[in-house]
């Protein structure tokens, strides 16, 4: 098995073009927008019961499990529970192949199958005050009632999403890989009136 | 126009009654469940063409009240299956001669339907459509993009569109209609010719006698009839079970909008099938849009505005002028969804009891082959060749007529 | 001051220090900021603004806002152009340009004013009577209709501007900011709910901007302006003025349109013109207040005949005159306070006549001290040409007319029937309305869920009464959302109470009168025309609306429904209770179709979906092609090489050589579980269970109908691992449909379904040399025949990459499906052209594929068409016949077997033409309609395997036909071809260069 | 629009959704023992009542959850949501 995993190519590789956009995005921009790239991504299905989800957060070095539409973090790994029996395990400092088989082993013996997805989204990392106010173009969930630490399956404008709000003012959106372009298109018109920066790599 | 001058002398005092509007009889021989268009089609061609009179459609609201007050008025016969292009042709010849035949004109004015096509599936399915109505005598023509564009100056040919348009399906006898001239010229015509209409009478239950239907309780009282016909449309279903039938119908709301009144802008009915939303300007200006169904069932004439944003998205996107002419109204009516999306005409398992419903989109154009062939069905006790194919029975035979092959999803049609 | 003659030196809320020039049909006026349109053009003195839609008589401003049927102008130009606006509610700004619409050739002298002379010819309904004879002749004269029906002409371009749309969630919702709003805001913002209220004028405060009354002692006013500043204040509370909502959906979920820009001659940068507000509230609190509604009586129509709430408001909200010398004409009290607004800008009110012989209530006959009062009486008719000069007045006894006629000379006519509440929001919600005797209105009945009715709108008149119920609400509005909070002090309001109104809905007839009297003055419908629909029948009030269009225009009969629903009730000899009200239905008011569609329009109606070699395609020329909201690589045409050619070289390429094709579009599911192939026995028609790992099957998958559904690849790539393709049209249907099955139907098998169609990229390489380019890249893995045969499956690494390896071949030559993590794609698709250059390697697209899949006969979509069954398309020997499957028994229906059904067959045309695409086959095509048509094209292309114009088709009796000749007959493009009735599969039909 | 009470994801509006129409109809639990009428009235008839209909939503851009829901076809008020109840196989 090769070592290094070899390079790889986004859906906005070569589209994305760093700078200030849209009204006052140079001064005080409401919105910073980058891709956040490389991340090792996995379903996990059917571990419902207690014990897959223990033995799932003692692999992932997790604190505490995440509540149902939560998500918990810890040295570089986000678990988000998503639906009835359905979690998004995300990786950034781990290949998806580790990721994938980090996470059949601890579930061996349980119900629980396991699907990586690392290449199958785009992650599109937002930062900024403006960040609700966005969401709010689109999504029809209550954007102002959103804490930190939510993560919802929902839509925005015509995409399906699972958006994961790190912080007060961070948020993570996954979108299908195949759909990431025309989802970056859509921001840079929503945000154009809040002003916003794009950035190549993102904050975290 | 002379009966106009003459009645201008006196101040238009003397008009008579359009319809009698009688206290309904304790019995007719003929019972029409429904006063829509369908249902007075039907009475007057009970009338006119076998010569049965005592005849009385109850109508629970006012006439006109239902799908026939609501629809978006398009007259085509645009068919890709045998038994429904030779019905609706039927219909469209029926059509072509109602305002004389009725002496109230109903408007009809046969400027095209044109069907754009925004890709190749969509054009292989309306060059075979088209090809299939030709071979059935029926008038079509294939526009290239250009043909499309030059009769069609405000639509965006260009390629900037999402789904750019490819050409167009063109029927140039199809058009559109008055849709209360419709049934307001049938109730006249029927009236005229001794049928009872009754207004504000809501049949309430159907009696039998064994297997054989003998009256309907009604919110004014039992009316004994020998043949009763139901014609009601998005109710379809509520009447069916008063006879202890279920139907292969759901109830589908489906709405549709006029913007505020222009000059003319648009000379030609477009459907367009990028977004399944098809557009026509009325003689009074307003610009009418209609598309796809809300998508659940429901019998609330109202729908809700995720699908009229998805219809102006489209409308907008096919005819950009669009965007800066406003909306005036909204409305819905109830559509009888059927599960092959054909209609129903046919008799049925009671002695007596006959069926006509399950219009989904389309009954508006059908209106007078549907009176035609239905009061053929009621007044022989058999249906004519041309509604042979609209049985109940076809779905356990498996003979369906399934214009988009969507199956057995009646919201899919 | 001199440009604007009828503008009063001080006083009214514009500001004087901005004066704004505009054009008004060619004509250089000025008015301030914060004018309307209208305000303007009445400061200026310009009183005739419009012609009437079907009489083309000369009309004025009418209202004060919304309510305005007459004043409607065209404003901006080319792709700014805009038919059809309320002079009203247009806000002035420098450089507006307004024309005046429905008049050729121009507003003072307008041809169509024929049409008033004609009017006996022209009752209501008259077109359903006429242009019948000669039939021929019906559309010229449609044309004629529809040139003189329509106001404004819309304009031809794309919109200059966008729009925005904005979901909001809120705890209250008030809509509207009068007393009653206003209230209702502070009561539900203190208690710490997020509250949101909309107000669609520009300033809040309602009718209070032109209040007499004294809140706490001080100007309404003074309490407006402290209610804007405490709500400016609320973190919990957004406060949207030019705001107007305009549909009331279910639960709770309220349309508003807000004019971000519309007050200016173009949005400012990046600006939208309107956002499209998606309004979810807890609870709504209508607070719309209510619509004064005229009086009817002769020639009602003039310019300067106005509501008296109208004039008031030019008065006092931009101290504009509308005339000289005023005449009031009122049936209750608000219209004295007309009087006094009058004076204060220093018109003349010549009299107020009043219907009620006991006159008004005290506080209003203290308006009226100086003005003649003739109480006990009528307006007959009023006077003048394009312009009102006098009105004609009665007495009234035991309903009739009595005493001499009386002149009152005026240039303006103020008129009040009463007060119709804005219940069309509550209307929409499917909120029930009655009619109040004493109000002479209808009112709200019962409120729906989370709804409250405050103010002027619930038939609340009195300030006091609007203050208390909106403070009211908005606790009970608030506390409903879990927020607490105390009912605040109820100001002290100085209010005496009015004498009751006394409904008018028409003057007793006078003899021989000929002036109409208008009910609807958009659509010049008057009392009589009412009254014929009566007599001929059309009863209902709903029938009434459409056989006289009588609130069927752009106010949709604001000032005019109740009155001629009263006049149809007197006509019935009924009463306006039981004739009730026609629907209300969105939008409360017009809105422009852009603000609805928010910018999803044109290129953005629909996202486009990529696949992983999407730039590739785009840098190696290829033509595209939408298949749903995926964009494919279509062929890769040569310079100068024409398509039909471009597509025979690449599908020749892959048959001779080897070519490489994206096929990442498929529809890719991942099932896992110990039940998998259990499971995959119901849904698919063939068997499963026999499936080894490291083998792929084709599945055929039915509806419950036994129609075909979909069909695709399963490969089982581990124990209880399986990954399943999709056709690309159905790969979402059917994961909802695997779904539908597995949680619902069969729950207790262990199968869990994740879609990872984004997550492979997939290509096809295929061709003779197809494995020898392979072999060279591959790694980890033994692509020999023997080691990976027909229908097997290895995984293995391309430069480091991981791939999976399938002997799946769609184009019937030796090939593999190549499918590796999407953002590898790229870079494997590159390894395999670069070590395939020696073997002539060449990227092939969608067309060359299809003619390949034709060649060998393999169904897609097109064949595939909701209407065919396994054995339809050859493949009943699939079917298995033990146990059940999803669509098993529907196929037992007798018209789904034997003769008569349409099968797949090939054609090949017998003298090279192109077999037409959408072609009937026919047997002879020159017979006349109807022809029975046998079968149709599916599928065709030019076979550069065969040389020859093939085609799939389905047709009746295929056996019967085997080796005969039929016709696919294009009468659409006059070409009917000659056809061999052949197998379905032109190409290798024992399949050996697949298995090769 | 409708405001959909996901049993896990909490209050949706049906744009999320996609309707799956008459959930009285159930799928006999042996096909093959029902007469062939039986089985096309599963197929094809429906109760389609004015008033409380129970019906399928599925949570598309969500949980990917089918449920049942009571809701009128008149008034359009949604009066209740059940999940399916779903045994080891799903996971809960
Ligand atoms: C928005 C919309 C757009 C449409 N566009 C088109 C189009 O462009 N072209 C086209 O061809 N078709 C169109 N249609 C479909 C067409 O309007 C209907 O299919 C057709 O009018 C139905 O036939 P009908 O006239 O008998 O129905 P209706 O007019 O609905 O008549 C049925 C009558 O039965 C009455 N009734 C119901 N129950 C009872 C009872 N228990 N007792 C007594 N009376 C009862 C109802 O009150 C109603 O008046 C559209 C429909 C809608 C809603
Ligand atoms: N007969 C009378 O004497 C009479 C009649 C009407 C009002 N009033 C007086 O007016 C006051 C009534 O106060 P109120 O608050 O009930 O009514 P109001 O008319 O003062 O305020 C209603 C407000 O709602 C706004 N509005 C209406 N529909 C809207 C929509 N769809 N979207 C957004 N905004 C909308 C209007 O622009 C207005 O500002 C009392 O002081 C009363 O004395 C008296
Ligand atoms: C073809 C057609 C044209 C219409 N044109 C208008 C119109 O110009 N103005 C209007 O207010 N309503 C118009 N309507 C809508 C009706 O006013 C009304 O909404 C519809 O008949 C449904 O009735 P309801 O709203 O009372 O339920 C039109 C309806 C149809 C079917
Ligand atoms: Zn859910």
């Amino acid at each position: 098995m090769p070592a290094a995993e070899p390079p790889r190519t986004s859906a906005l590789s070569g589209h994305v073009a760093e700078g200030a956009y849209g009204t006052g995005g140079g001064a005080t921009p409401g919105v910073i927008l980058a891709e956040r790239r490389g991340a090792a991504l996995a379903q996990i299905n059917g571990a419902g019961e207690p014990a897959g989800l223990a033995a799932l957060c003692q692999t992932l070095a997790l604190p505490a499990p995440p509540a149902p539409r939560r998500a918990s973090t810890g040295n570089g790994v986000t678990l988000m529970w998503i639906g009835p029996g359905m979690w998004l395990a995300e990786a950034s400092r781990l290949e998806p192949r580790a990721l994938l088989s980090l996470l059949r082993d601890a579930l061996a013996g349980t119900a629980a199958t396991v699907t990586d997805l690392s290449h199958g989204r785009t992650c599109i990392a937002m930062t900024g005050h403006g960040i609700r106010q966005l969401l709010a173009k689109g999504c029809p969930l209550d954007a102002e009632a959103l804490t930190a630490g939510d993560c919802v399956v929902t839509r925005i404008a015509q995409f399906g999403v699972v958006v994961h709000l790190c912080a007060d003012d961070a948020m993570d959106v996954f979108v299908a890989r195949s759909f990431g372009l025309s989802f970056w298109q859509w921001l840079g018109d929503a945000a154009a009136d809040l002003g916003y920066q794009v950035r190549a790599v993102a904050a975290r | 126009m002379f009966a106009l001058a003459r009645h201008a002398v006196t101040g238009h005092r003397r008009w008579p009654l359009a319809w009698r509007s009688p206290t309904p009889r304790r019995r007719y021989q003929v019972v029409i469940v429904g006063g829509g268009g369908h249902g007075l089609a039907t009475a007057y061609y009970l009338a006119k063409e076998h010569g049965i009179s005592d005849v009385a459609v109850l109508e629970k609201g006012w006439l006109g009240g239902g799908n026939t007050g609501r629809n978006t008025t398009i007259v085509r016969s645009n068919y890709l299956l045998d038994a429904n292009a030779h019905f609706y042709e039927h219909s469209l010849k029926l059509w072509e001669g109602l305002s004389q035949e009725l002496n109230f004109n109903v408007m009809f004015s046969q400027r095209g339907v044109l069907n754009l096509a925004h890709s190749d599936p969509q054009i292989d399915a309306f060059l075979r459509r088209g090809n299939a109505m030709r071979l059935n005598g029926i008038d079509a023509e294939w526009l290239d993009r250009d043909a499309v564009a030059r009769r069609l100056p405000l639509l965006d040919c260009s390629d900037r569109a999402r789904f750019p348009v490819l050409g167009g399906l063109l029927q140039p006898r199809g058009g559109v209609a008055r849709h209360d001239a419709v049934a307001w010229g049938f109730a006249r015509a029927a009236d005229a010719r001794g049928v009872d209409i009754i207004q504000n009478c809501e049949v309430t239950g159907i009696r039998r006698d064994g297997n054989r239907v003998v009256g309907v309780d009604t919110s004014r009282g039992h009316i004994a009839a020998d043949k009763i016909g139901i014609v009601v449309a998005g109710h379809s279903s509520r009447l069916a079970a008063m006879a202890g039938l279920r139907m292969p119908i759901e109830s589908h709301v489906l709405q549709a909008m006029v913007t505020e009144p222009v000059k003319p802008v648009l000379d030609t009915v477009v459907t367009s099938g990028a977004a399944h939303m098809y557009i026509s300007q009325t003689d009074k200006g307003e610009v009418l849009v209609g598309g796809d169904l809300d998508g659940y069932n429901s019998y609330a004439q109202r729908g809700n505005l995720p699908q009229i944003e998805h219809i102006v998205q489209a409308a907008i996107s096919v005819f950009p002028f669009l965007s800066r002419l406003r909306l005036m109204r909204t409305w819905g009516g109830i559509m009888d969804m059927t599960m092959d999306g054909s209609p129903i005409i046919a008799r049925t398992p009671l002695a007596g009891l006959y069926f006509n419903g399950g219009w989904c989109y389309g009954g508006f154009k059908a209106t007078p082959g549907s009176g035609w062939c239905f009061a053929h069905t009621i007044a022989r006790d058999q249906p004519h060749p041309l509604n042979a194919a609209y049985t109940l029975e076809r779905f356990a035979s498996g003979r369906l007529l399934d214009e988009k092959g969507a199956g057995a999803t009646p919201g899919a049609h | 001051m001199s440009d604007q003659p009828f503008r009063s030196a001080t006083g009214g809320l514009v500001d004087r220090t901005r004066p704004l020039g505009f054009r008004f049909d060619g004509r250089r006026l000025s008015g301030f900021a914060g004018d309307s349109l209208a305000s303007a053009l009445l400061a200026n003195g310009v009183r005739l603004v419009g012609r009437s839609f079907k009489y083309h008589r000369p009309r004025g401003v009418f209202g004060l806002g919304v309510e305005e049927p007459n004043a409607l102008v065209t404003v901006g130009s080319g792709a700014r152009r805009e038919p059809n606006v309320r002079a009203t509610q247009l806000e002035l700004y420098e450089g507006l340009v307004a024309t005046s619409q429905n008049r050729w050739p121009s507003l003072a002298l307008d041809v169509g004013a024929v049409n008033d002379l004609l009017s006996p010819l022209l009752p209501a309904g008259f077109y359903y009577k006429t242009f019948m004879w000669p039939a021929s002749w019906w559309m010229r004269y449609e044309r004629l209709i529809r040139r003189a029906a329509g106001l404004g002409r819309a304009a031809t371009e794309a919109d200059a501007d966008r729009y925005e749309k904005r979901y909001q969630h809120c705890d209250v919702l008030v809509v509207g900011a009068g007393a009653g709003g206003l209230a209702a805001a502070l009561a539900a913002s203190r208690s710490g709910a997020r509250v949101v209220v909309v107000e669609d004028a520009r300033h809040l405060g309602g009718s209070l901007l032109e209040s007499e009354a004294r809140i706490d002692g001080a100007p309404a006013l003074d309490w407006v302006k402290a209610a804007a500043a405490e709500l400016a204040a609320c973190s919990n509370v957004r406060v949207l003025t030019r705001a107007q909502a305009f549909g009331y959906y279910d639960h709770n979920l309220v349309a508003v349109a807000e004019r971000v820009a519309d007050h200016q001659p173009a949005p400012d940068p990046h600006m939208p013109r309107q956002r499209l507000w998606w309004l979810r509230a807890g609870n709504v609190v209508l607070a719309t207040g209510a619509l004064e509604r005229p009086l009817v009586f002769g020639a009602n129509d003039r310019p300067g005949v106005m509501l008296a709430s109208a004039a008031r408001g030019y008065a006092s909200r931009y101290a504009v005159r509308c005339g000289q010398r005023a005449c009031v004409f009122t049936n209750n009290d608000s219209a004295y306070a007309t009087i006094a607004a009058l004076r204060r800008v220093g018109v003349e009110v010549a009299a107020v006549v009043d219907v009620r012989a006991g006159g008004p209530g005290v506080a209003a006959a203290q308006c009226a001290t100086d003005a003649e009062r003739l109480y006990g009486c009528v307006a007959t008719r009023a006077l003048g040409g394009r312009a009102v000069s006098g009105v004609e007045i009665r007495h009234v006894e035991g309903g009739r007319l009595a005493g001499p006629k009386r002149r009152i000379d005026c240039d303006v006519v103020c008129v009040s029937g009463g007060w119709n509440p804005t219940v069309h929001l509550f209307s929409q919600s499917g909120g029930r309305l009655r009619y109040d005797e004493t109000l002479a209105a209808f009112v709200p009945g019962a409120p729906r869920p989370g709804q409250h009715v405050v103010g002027a709108c619930a038939g609340t008149f009195t300030l006091h009464g609007c203050l208390r119920e909106g403070f009211a609400a908005g606790v009970a509005a608030a506390r409903a959302g879990g927020f607490a909070g105390a009912m605040p002090r109820l100001p002290e309001v100085a209010e005496s109470a009015a004498a009751h109104i006394e409904a008018m809905w028409e003057p007793p007839p006078i003899p021989r009168g000929r002036s109409k009297r208008f009910i609807d003055l958009q659509n010049d419908v008057t009392t009589d025309d009412v009254r014929l629909a009566a007599r001929e029948g059309y009863a209902s009030v709903e029938h009434v609306k459409r056989y006289t269009t009588l609130g069927m225009g752009t106010d949709q009969g604001r000032t005019g429904n109740v009155n001629g629903l009263a006049v149809l009730a007197t006509a019935l000899g009924s009463d306006v209770a039981s004739v009730g009200t026609t629907t209300f239905r969105p939008p409360y008011a017009p809105v422009p179709l852009g603000a609805i569609a928010a910018d999803e329009v044109g290129g953005r109606v629909a996202p486009l979906r990529r696949t992983p070699l999407h730039d590739w395609h785009s840098r190696a020329g290829a033509l595209w092609v939408n298949v749903g909201l995926w964009q494919r690589a279509q062929l890769y045409p040569r310079a100068g090489e024409a398509m039909a050619d471009a597509i025979a070289r690449e599908a020749r390429h892959v048959r001779n050589q080897v070519g490489l094709v994206d096929v990442s579009t498929l529809g890719k599911i991942e099932l896992q579980g110990r039940d998998v192939a259990a499971f995959l026995e119901k849904v698919y028609c063939n068997r499963w269970r026999s499936l080894a790992v490291g083998r792929c099957r084709y599945g055929l998958m039915l509806r419950e109908d036994g129609f075909v559904f979909d069909d695709g690849t399963t490969t089982r790539v581990g124990e209880h691992e399986y990954y399943m393709t999709t056709t690309t049209a159905h790969a979402a249907a059917v994961l909802s449909h695997l779904e539908f099955y597995a949680q619902t139907v069969w729950p207790a098998l262990h199968v869990h379904l994740t879609s990872v169609t984004d997550q492979w990229g997939a290509m096809a390489l295929a061709g003779p040399s197809s494995r020898d380019v392979l072999a060279q890249v591959v790694a980890g893995c033994d692509v020999s025949a023997a080691a990976l045969p027909l229908m097997g499956f290895v995984e293995g690494h391309i430069a480091g990459m991981p791939v999976r390896l399938f002997r799946i071949s769609f184009s019937g030559e030796l090939g593999y499906e190549i499918h590796t993590p999407a953002d590898f794609t790229e870079a494997v698709w590159q390894v395999l052209l670069d070590a395939g250059r020696p073997f002539a390697i060449a990227p092939y697209g969608t067309e060359a594929m299809n003619v390949l899949r034709i060649e060998k006969g393999h169904v897609t979509g097109a064949e595939l068409d909701g209407r065919t069954t396994p054995a339809d398309i050859g493949l009943q020997r699939l079917l298995r016949q033990e146990e059940d499957f999803v669509g098993a028994r529907s196929l037992e229906r007798t018209a789904l077997n034997g003769a008569g059904r349409r099968t797949l067959v090939g054609l090949v045309s017998r003298d090279g033409a192109r077999i037409p695409r959408g072609a009937q086959l026919v047997v002879d095509p020159m017979e006349p309609p109807p022809v029975a048509m046998l079968g149709h094209v599916t599928s065709a292309c030019f076979s550069p395997e065969l040389d020859a114009e093939i085609a799939l088709a389905l047709v009746e009796d295929a056996v019967r036909w085997r080796e005969q000749v039929l016709f696919a007959a294009s009468p659409l493009t006059g070409e009917h071809v000659a056809v061999t009735v052949t197998d379905s599969v032109f190409v290798d039909p024992e399949g050996q260069r697949a298995r090769g | 629009m409708l405001l959909i009470e996901c049993p896990w994801c909490g209050a949706r509006p049906h744009t999320e959704f996609s309707y799956g129409g008459d959930a009285v109809v159930r799928r006999p639990p042996d096909p093959q023992a029902v007469s062939l009428d039986e089985w096309l009235d599963y197929v094809y008839l429906r109760d389609n009542p004015m008033g409380p209909h129970l019906e399928w939503w599925h949570h598309v851009y969500g949980c990917r959850r089918w449920m049942r829901m009571r809701r009128d076809t008149l008034t359009h008020d949604v009066l209740e949501v059940t999940p399916v109840d779903h045994p080891t196989g799903q996971g809960s």
